[in-house]
């Protein structure tokens, strides 16, 4: 019951940070700013989500179980270590591109 | 014209649409699909091959010759793009050199070379994508683990839902990485042209040969229960890891077809720069 | 706790085609790169759900990992490309 | 007569180094993917982890192992749970910006640039990545020498910049 209770709270949690991911990338102003929730609030979404079903994953603690959960969060690593790469990379594209940065009191592009 | 395609793509979506209302239901039992040999294939296969994973039984062993024959396919498919995109000459054009040491660049005009055993300078694209830091560094950690990935995928396709192709696939992809992060030069450097045709050409026979072998042994082509006579196992488990070996071969002959029409497409054949 | 995860994937798809609207008007190539790594990211998440809905979490992972190699390649891929071939404006120039 | 041998031992450690250290991390993690532990598949893994590490030993470490290795590897490991909660305040500090209904007054986009002490490749990695991770920056682009260009989304982002954060990766990989 505890373990189906955290699991609620962090996938809660993480779909919260995922649509302010969703609705940032819609509100912001140019490509740069759009990019901060897109790198960020995605990450630690998909890290919440992920341990919450690594979590629930071990309602029955077996070996494979426990390797399924260990998995999970191999995933999670990985996002964790391309995520910023990607958008570093997608930045250095618009950088180069000549993209202008917003600034306060441009209109929205 | 864009709205007359935006037309003729909204009725052919609806037809299409309109004609899956004849298909059988989602899982029925009765449907023309599951009724004849299927059910054959998932009350034997794993008793007749010892592989957990039906998709896996049928693909590489009741249906042998239809994946030797896929895979021959994507052979053909590299060849084909290696000998339309492959140009030999060189053309003439100006080169860039970086000095290592201290980052200049050069620009030479014409034909003129820097021999490349010179440690010190690094032949550079023209059409140039900048060295980028975090990139290069981030995907040098991540290829040795894509790869490894890589191969479990080829080994575990008795078990998960993987196999030669996906594997294959994800291999190619460890090496195009390199190739997108630092440039063609050093993917091709680690890589070789010549070693990419030699394993493509080496997935097909692998394939072939394992079943040119089951007829040495004695057996019908491709049937691996004959290679029980050589391992220490039993015909079922012969039969499992005649699976493997295929397996093996249509990953390598996947791994470098992608690689060979990755390095063909992205460099117009000239293999000096590439994307 | 099924259901619950049906509706969290139901509304992971939502989430996307929010994205998605930046991935089809997004007034640049590079916007639309944003788009498609967001999708991507929530795709990663939606798969490891279906895993739990069907019961098959140990097979549903391993696409999902598979999914987020070849997602991060294809974001790296394009974006050099443009980087690269400066393919931007295929728009009028952005203000 | 001493000095050579010893040199040529010295060169058979920084040639096996990587191999081995590559072997067993992705032996180890062979074993997490695989979860089936009898001889044909624990077989089967040993050839692959020694074919990648035969194949791409040099890339993890181009130039042999660093000094040190096993200490920055822990440093690297405790520098983590810093950066999750770092990670965590600057996430909801974008959830807010984002969610805000004046935002457009709030964020003041602006582009930084400072000289950072870090060395080596993999330290200003990490570091460039955390910045990516955290307070409102983004990196622009890093330089080999350490030239670090960080586009920062308002001022209170801008003003926390750099600081403890470098300081604390510079002590886990041994650098200060």
């Amino acid at each position: 019951m505890v373990l189906n209770g955290v699991v609620m709270v962090l996938m809660f949690c993480g779909l919260v940070f995922f649509t302010g991911g969703g609705i940032g990338i819609l509100r912001f102003p140019d490509f740069y700013t759009r990019l901060h929730p897109a790198g960020k609030l995605d990450t630690l979404g998909s890290l919440l989500m992920m341990t919450s079903v690594a979590i629930f994953n071990l309602h029955e603690i077996t070996l494979s179980n426990a390797l399924t959960s260990l998995k999970i969060m191999l995933i999670v690593v990985f996002v964790f270590i391309s995520s910023p790469t990607a958008t570093h990379a997608i930045m250095d594209a618009g950088v180069r591109a000549g993209l202008r940065p917003w600034e306060k009191g441009m209109p929205r592009g | 014209m864009k709205r007359l395609a935006l037309l003729i793509v909204i009725l052919s979506g609806g037809l299409l649409l309109y004609a899956t209302k004849d298909f059988p239901s989602w899982g029925d039992p009765n449907s023309p699909a599951s009724t004849h040999v299927s059910p054959r294939y998932l009350e034997k296969s794993l008793e007749e091959t010892a592989v957990p994973n039906v998709v896996t039984a049928v693909l590489a062993d009741y249906r042998g010759y239809d994946t030797m024959f896929e895979t021959t396919v994507i052979f053909c498919a590299g060849v084909a793009c290696f000998m339309l995109l492959r140009k030999f000459e060189p053309e003439e054009r100006d080169l860039y050199y970086r000095h290592i040491p201290t980052g200049l660049t050069l620009h030479i005009k014409g034909e003129k070379q820097i021999p490349s055993t010179s440690k010190e300078f690094e032949k550079i694209d023209a059409i140039w994508t900048p060295y980028d830091f975090i990139i290069n560094t981030v995907s040098r950690f991540l290829v040795p683990f894509i790869q490894l990935f890589a191969l479990y995928v080829i080994a575990h396709g008795h078990h998960s839902p993987g196999g030669g192709f996906q594997g294959g696939v994800i291999l190619g992809a460890s090496i195009i990485v390199l190739a997108v992060a630092f440039n063609l030069r050093t993917a091709v450097r680690r890589f070789g042209e010549k070693i990419d045709g030699i394993m493509s050409a080496l997935g097909v026979f692998i394939y072939a040969g394992v079943g040119a072998f089951c007829a040495i042994l004695g057996a019908e082509f491709l049937n691996y229960r004959a290679l029980a006579k050589i391992l220490p196992v039993g015909k079922v488990m012969a039969r499992s890891h005649g699976i493997l070996a295929v397996e093996i071969g249509v990953g390598i002959a996947v791994m470098a077809v992608m690689i060979c029409i990755y390095n063909n497409v992205a460099s117009e054949g000239k293999f000096d720069e590439g994307l | 706790m099924h259901s619950l995860f049906l509706y969290v994937g139901l509304y992971l798809c939502f989430l996307m085609v929010l994205s998605l609207y930046r991935g089809v008007a997004g007034p640049t190539v590079v916007d639309r790169l944003i788009g498609v790594n967001a999708i991507g990211s929530k795709t990663v998440v939606l798969l490891v759900l279906i895993g739990l809905l069907y019961d098959r979490i140990d097979m549903f992972v391993d696409i999902a990992l598979a999914y987020a190699m070849l997602n991060f390649i294809a974001v790296l891929g394009a974006s050099r490309y443009f980087q690269k071939r400066k393919g931007l404006y295929e728009e009028p120039p952005y203000k | 007569m001493i000095e050579p041998a010893s040199r040529e031992s010295s060169q058979v450690k920084t040639k096996w180094g990587p191999f081995v250290v590559t072997f067993l991390t992705s032996f180890g993690l062979w074993l997490i993917l695989s979860g089936k532990f009898d001889y044909f598949h624990m077989g089967l893994g040993l050839i692959s982890c020694a074919l990648v590490s035969i194949f791409s030993g040099d890339l993890l470490f181009p130039g042999g192992l660093p000094e040190g290795f096993l200490a920055k590897a822990v440093g690297f490991i405790a520098y983590l749970p810093w950066l999750l909660y770092q990670i965590f305040l600057a996430n909801l500090h974008v959830l807010y910006l984002s969610l805000h209904p004046k935002m457009l007054e709030k964020i003041n986009p602006q582009v930084i640039r400072f000289q950072s002490r870090l060395k080596s490749d993999i330290s200003m990695v990490t570091f460039a990545n955390s910045i990516t991770l955290t307070p409102g920056t983004i990196t622009l682009s890093v330089s080999v020498d350490g030239d670090f260009k960080v586009h920062a989304i308002d001022d209170k982002s801008a003003e926390g910049l750099a600081g403890e954060m470098e300081q604390r990766v510079a002590r886990a990989f041994r650098e200060d």
